[in-house]
């Protein structure tokens, strides 16, 4: 057992976050938000060039073949410097899933270019229900013709203007899990997008799918049998904005201890009053309890473990710890931070849209509840425990 | 203990619920809603419907008689605050709480007999300038100077995070009269009409998307008539003046506009997930929730109680101001979480959720945690004042 | 409206405060704790002299015809004093039960001795399953002869060893509430019982109704129709426990603050830390608010209200404010008050009782749960709002 | 990063679990168990216990094999302390955590040789003499003089909150040896044989039921060579040993029995109430407990791994022990929110449910709210050592 990372992986911590710290200002993070697009192509480009696009695809797509983990910590550092990409539509959402469930010519046509920052690519599955579970999908994809018409409303859709192809998850039969996935190319009759406007700055579209028709090799995988690899897309956004939230919490942390170790208030810094002291502790301990699950639930899927239970464990504590943590952070500050020019209100912002992305709290916690009823054991720990012989 | 509102307070709170309605119709509301200002609706429309107050008698109408006032007891005042919040009305800030409520207290007579009838009548925006850059939760650490000349005071100095300063007649500023002394001592407080030369605004867009106000004062040669209390004794002002406003703002509307709101959103069935009512684990947080809220209400008709049996509380004021703002930050967080995917969309948003509020006020209500006080401070003032511990 | 008490209430506050914080030391309160009956008799007596056993009866039985709000305030201040009697089980529970629903030969006969202090009585209802609901009653009273038979177990009855006669709530039918209470007098035959040892030094018994035979008079109220009566009884426990949290959480502040104030570590009184203000203060807060709630649920029930949203309201905040409290109180007194010999450590114990009696937190949570369920117009305040306009 | 236990870990694990199951039994457990006593198991049993924890090699095995131990890595000593406090086994204390990790670091050569053999045996019983009773959290105010008297130094003063002195062969002792300096100078450390002339031992019953002692010593004569490190530097070696004890105490074998055994009453079909596991709410309960519970097994683990790989974490310690006493307080307080009616029934009571294991730790676990720096003082101390904050 060891619970850290490696020196490899310590590195590319290190080096992603020194990236991202000069990637971009604060000034032109606020301005990236008024864009359609909402990130900067030419970061995005560098990024790619850095081996990020395809870190964790296998060699022969262009990628480096590394694990979950190393996406976790480049998220990580991503949220910590607020820098946005569409690594989570082109690479978590999009990439992860043509290669777990695309055919070959799929993904010999789309990951190489991802890899190279050359495709983005996205996808769309979350309906006006707003829940993640599969009874909820409306959309439907029929077949008609030599290939499929798609009918339906999707929200939340990561980057939909800038992408050349969503993959539209949709019904296909009766059955509550009778769903498929087919990729629409943006330009498709019958689509069509509108911006959301959110806080933290993602892109995020509303698709309206009006009679979108695709050809037979749109299909993504069998026909009815998305929804596993849409789950593990799920728990893949939900370890990987738990990561990200660990990130946009040390960087609200950061801020924080500098501004209190400088800031004067009835002449002592503020920082050496208990009361202060006190919150960052506090902040602290949420912070390093939410790194550990973030980077266990990344480091168990990564592994190719059911990941499930670790997965919830993570976003269910950093959806609520990470904003509490950026809130507190304001509340030593004060005025100063309450400014839209303090960089403060990045995360602020970052962390309301982290929490909600890929199930909240409270969607995490329903999820362990239901694994909690379905196996007791699995919720003594890593290697569960007999009780104690009076208690048999 | 009398739990219910008598006859004539119910029917009181059906007029002023009823006025409102009248006043902020779905037409109003969308045409004088602006976002970009504190409190969330045009200058002008604030200061007309100010007016309205005064024409109502709801500015006035627990002043005492000798201020033209209605002399109602503060529970009717209560009522009146409780609705506006709940309604979301403007105008309930410290132009007819705070302000007006120190001059008669603490005023002279001629600021008394210039000022309190146009107030009463709704027709003077004030802001208050006690804080500045380096005088924060420290007030008195202030740095403006007033310095005398004849009959005048020459303010210079900065005062920050000032809220309306831009649509404001006057400011109630404190400043440094003795800089020999430190600290409490050698302040006096001033009444600056901001037409006077020297006076300018500077805009700084917060993160809520409103804007906060820095005023700088150059050499800005006020009257000595507009100094209130005595020379030096400004801390003595600030302090006398600083319960009248945490008693206003104290109100339970607000929170019991939050809870309302959150309902109405728990009630709406949504295509394909259904009614979030219906989930044990959404009513249990409405439930806690409930309790909290119905914990700030009690909080604030206890100390409307207090004050019309004639007691005098002082620091149940800001603890009871503590209650109300903790609760509407617990209310904030519940919201963005009850919301789930929807709670980041943004006011005008295809798909926000209750129009965006939850997000809006999720940020705007941060300075609940600092401002007038805050979270911290606020403990600190209940401990020392109202708990005696020592300092 | 008013939310305060009036001058006569804050007399009899004041006078119960003074008298019970004389009538017995800590030592003996402690002592108490290891006798069967848990309270001290000529303490009992007095009180009932000062007319408290009797406060809320009709002054035809011996009463003053005050209200439940004086009842917890004399509760309250009870509470504050760690002082044990059998007010809950004989005036709360059996004396207005039998008030309630007794016939006028069971009030003439209890009421005036209860008033005198002459006649301890209480009531048997919850079972070994532990919940408060209907349902759960599986105790069997069947018509036998010219009376009837009781069979079942009973637990948490409190001071069934110093009681005359204990109210036996138990099954008469088929319906969930087809329910009827008997008085079974304590030394019936086949009536069997059992201390528990618990927390707080209250004198709980397990009751085991074994074949006992009671005549037909001893019927309280209509056969089949107890339950409303034990509903309003569990209210009324509810509210008065309510109460008495207040006064454990009052006397746990008080007793934290004056050593606060004279503990001197790193040459300060441990109140002048900013960290130890803010616990205070956070105390008071919590301790005012469930005064105010604990305050309504009385005043409402003695009214005559339903009450049963105020009052599940003011246990559930109670049950788990004033605890932890308690626990705060602790942690800043340190190991001074982890000794036998410091007097917070008898609020420590009674503040785990009362959470516990008449309804936990959960309990009442749920209670509410149903209530909004039910009826969604009364969670918005004392006198409705409608939602502004933009939301109907 | 390795989630999972090695194939030796693991088989180590077994290792523990089957010795601990084979020395545990219920017989042995209703013959050895005293509430009257912290750990609840008696003195004699206690002492008994720890020789065969020496006998097996489990005392010595992460120590430096120039000390006789078995260098393990602090992996295997975590899973060693977790099972321990799993199965609530006696001895892992001070005895075999602290005091000899303090003597391997900061002792004399002869003091190694001395009393290393015997502690990794299981031979001596310790307990540490620094709180007095006007120096709690402000340890560096402590009063008890020693004065040097040629070869020897002469103690006397009181030691106070003193656990398991009645049954220790040696103090660990901190006193003042130059009375001129204040606060952390002019301390010193000394190791004192409890059977010399002069040392009382008083007990004090807690809440929690067992005892704790005050250790009177009056005119103690210890020779020089058992002070521990040099004279008047005794905070170094204060501040030096404190570490030890805090790794030990954090892991999180004690969190897992508490959720384990909570688990255990939920699945219990209640007569006429069902299970409360079925209820959603206690559902959402546990699942919040079990995340709270993973994260404190994770930083017990974490800083094991850290450890492990040659770092040297220091305020890491305590915030981990934080954590899990945090995590610990949560789960005795949900346990009497489960537990219902039943929750305030003690011990040996009809009814208890859980054997009243939830009531008796409820009230026993206090001290980890105050006990070692308690939570307060450890968040200073990760607020300064850890995070830069200033003092």
């Amino acid at each position: 057992m060891d619970i850290t990372i490696d020196d490899d992986q310590r590195l590319l911590r290190d080096t992603a976050l020194a990236f991202a710290q000069k990637a971009l200002t604060p000034a032109r993070i606020r301005e990236l938000e008024t864009t359609e697009h909402g990130f900067d192509a030419k970061v995005w480009r560098q990024m790619a060039e850095m081996g990020w696009a395809g870190a964790v695809f296998p060699e022969e797509y262009g990628g480096s073949g590394a694990g979950l983990l190393e996406l976790a910590l480049i998220v990580e550092a991503l949220g910590q410097a607020a820098v946005p990409s569409p690594i989570y539509s082109t690479v978590v959402e999009a990439g992860l899933l043509l290669l777990d469930a695309g055919s070959p010519a799929q993904r010999e046509n789309y990951l190489p270019r991802i890899a190279a920052g050359d495709a983005i690519m996205t996808t769309a599955i979350t309906e006006p229900g707003g829940g993640l579970a599969p009874g909820e999908i409306r959309t439907n994809i029929t077949p008609a013709g030599n290939g499929f018409t798609v009918n339906g409303t999707k929200l939340f859709v990561r980057d939909a203007g800038a992408a050349e192809g969503i993959i539209c998850l949709g019904r296909s039969g009766k059955g509550e899990t009778d769903l498929t996935l087919v990729i629409v190319p943006r330009d498709a009759p019958g689509l069509k997008l509108r911006r959301l406007q959110a806080a933290g700055g993602e892109s995020l579209w509303e698709a309206i799918f009006d009679n979108a028709t695709v050809d037979a090799d749109a299909i993504v995988g069998e026909p009815g049998g998305a929804w596993p690899h849409v789950a593990r897309l799920h728990l893949r956004g939900a370890a990987l904005k738990s990561a990200e939230l660990v990130g946009i919490g040390q960087a609200s942390l950061d801020l924080t201890l500098s501004y209190s170790k400088t800031r004067i208030q009835f002449e002592r810094p503020i920082g050496s009053f208990q009361g202060v002291q006190h919150h960052c502790a506090e902040m602290y301990r949420d912070l390093e309890v939410s790194r550990l699950l973030a980077w266990q639930a990344a480091a168990s899927l990564g592994e190719g473990l059911a990941g499930d239970r670790e997965t919830a464990m993570a976003k269910a504590k950093t959806s609520e710890a990470m904003p509490a943590l950026t809130r507190t952070a304001h509340q030593i500050h004060g005025a100063i931070a309450y400014y839209r020019d303090y960089p403060l209100e990045l995360y602020y912002h970052r962390a309301i849209a982290a929490q909600a992305a890929y199930g909240d709290a409270g969607h995490h916690r329903r999820a362990l509840a239901r694994l909690l009823r379905e196996d007791l054991g699995r919720f003594r720990g890593d290697s569960p425990h007999d009780l104690p012989v009076h208690y048999v | 203990m009398e739990l219910k509102l008598t006859a004539d307070e119910a029917a009181f709170r059906t007029e002023v619920r009823d006025f409102l309605k009248r006043e902020l119709t779905p037409e109003v509301w969308q045409a004088h809603r602006d976002l970009n200002e504190q409190g969330m609706w045009t200058p002008d429309f604030t200061k007309a419907f100010r007016r309205k107050l005064g024409a109502a008698g709801y500015i006035g109408m627990g002043w005492p008689k000798e201020y033209g006032g209605g002399g109602r007891s503060r529970v009717y005042q209560a009522i009146f605050w409780d609705e506006m919040e709940y309604h979301r009305a403007p105008g309930l800030d410290r132009s007819i709480t705070y302000v007006p409520n120190a001059i008669m207290a603490l005023g002279s007579a001629a600021q008394k007999a210039d000022l309190l009838p146009k107030m009463s009548r709704g027709e003077l925006s004030w802001f208050v300038g006690y804080s500045e850059p380096d005088a924060g939760s420290d007030l008195a650490s202030l740095k403006t100077r007033a310095v005398e000349d004849g009959d005048h005071f020459v303010i210079t100095g900065q005062k920050s995070f000032s809220s309306d300063a831009h649509m404001a007649d006057y400011g109630w500023i404190a400043t440094r009269t003795d800089p020999t002394s430190s600290k409490h001592r050698g302040l006096s407080m001033f009444i600056v009409d901001m037409t006077l030369p020297g006076v300018t605004v500077t805009k700084y867009p917060t993160l809520a998307g409103w804007t906060h106000h820095a005023v700088h004062f150059d050499q800005v040669r006020v009257p000595r008539s507009m100094m209130v209390g005595e020379l030096h004794q400004g801390w003595k002002v600030v302090m006398g003046a600083i319960d009248f406003e945490r008693a206003a703002l104290s109100g339970a509307g607000l929170v019991g506009y939050q809870f309302d709101r959150l309902l109405a959103w728990c009630m709406q069935d949504r295509e394909g997930a259904g009614r979030k009512l219906d989930d044990p684990l959404v009513q249990d947080e409405l439930v806690r929730l409930a309790i909290e809220a119905e914990g700030a209400r009690l909080m604030s008709y206890w100390l409307a109680s207090l004050h019309a049996k004639g007691f005098k509380p002082q620091h149940e004021t800001s603890l009871a101001l503590l209650v109300k703002r903790e609760t509407a930050r617990r209310l904030d967080v519940a919201g963005l979480e009850l919301l789930g995917p929807f709670a980041p969309l943004r006011t005008g948003s295809p798909w926000a959720a209750l129009e965006g509020e939850v997000e809006v006020e999720y940020r705007d209500h941060l300075y609940f945690q600092f401002a007038a006080g805050g979270f911290d401070i606020t403990r600190n003032v209940v401990a020392t004042r109202g708990l005696g511990l020592p300092r």
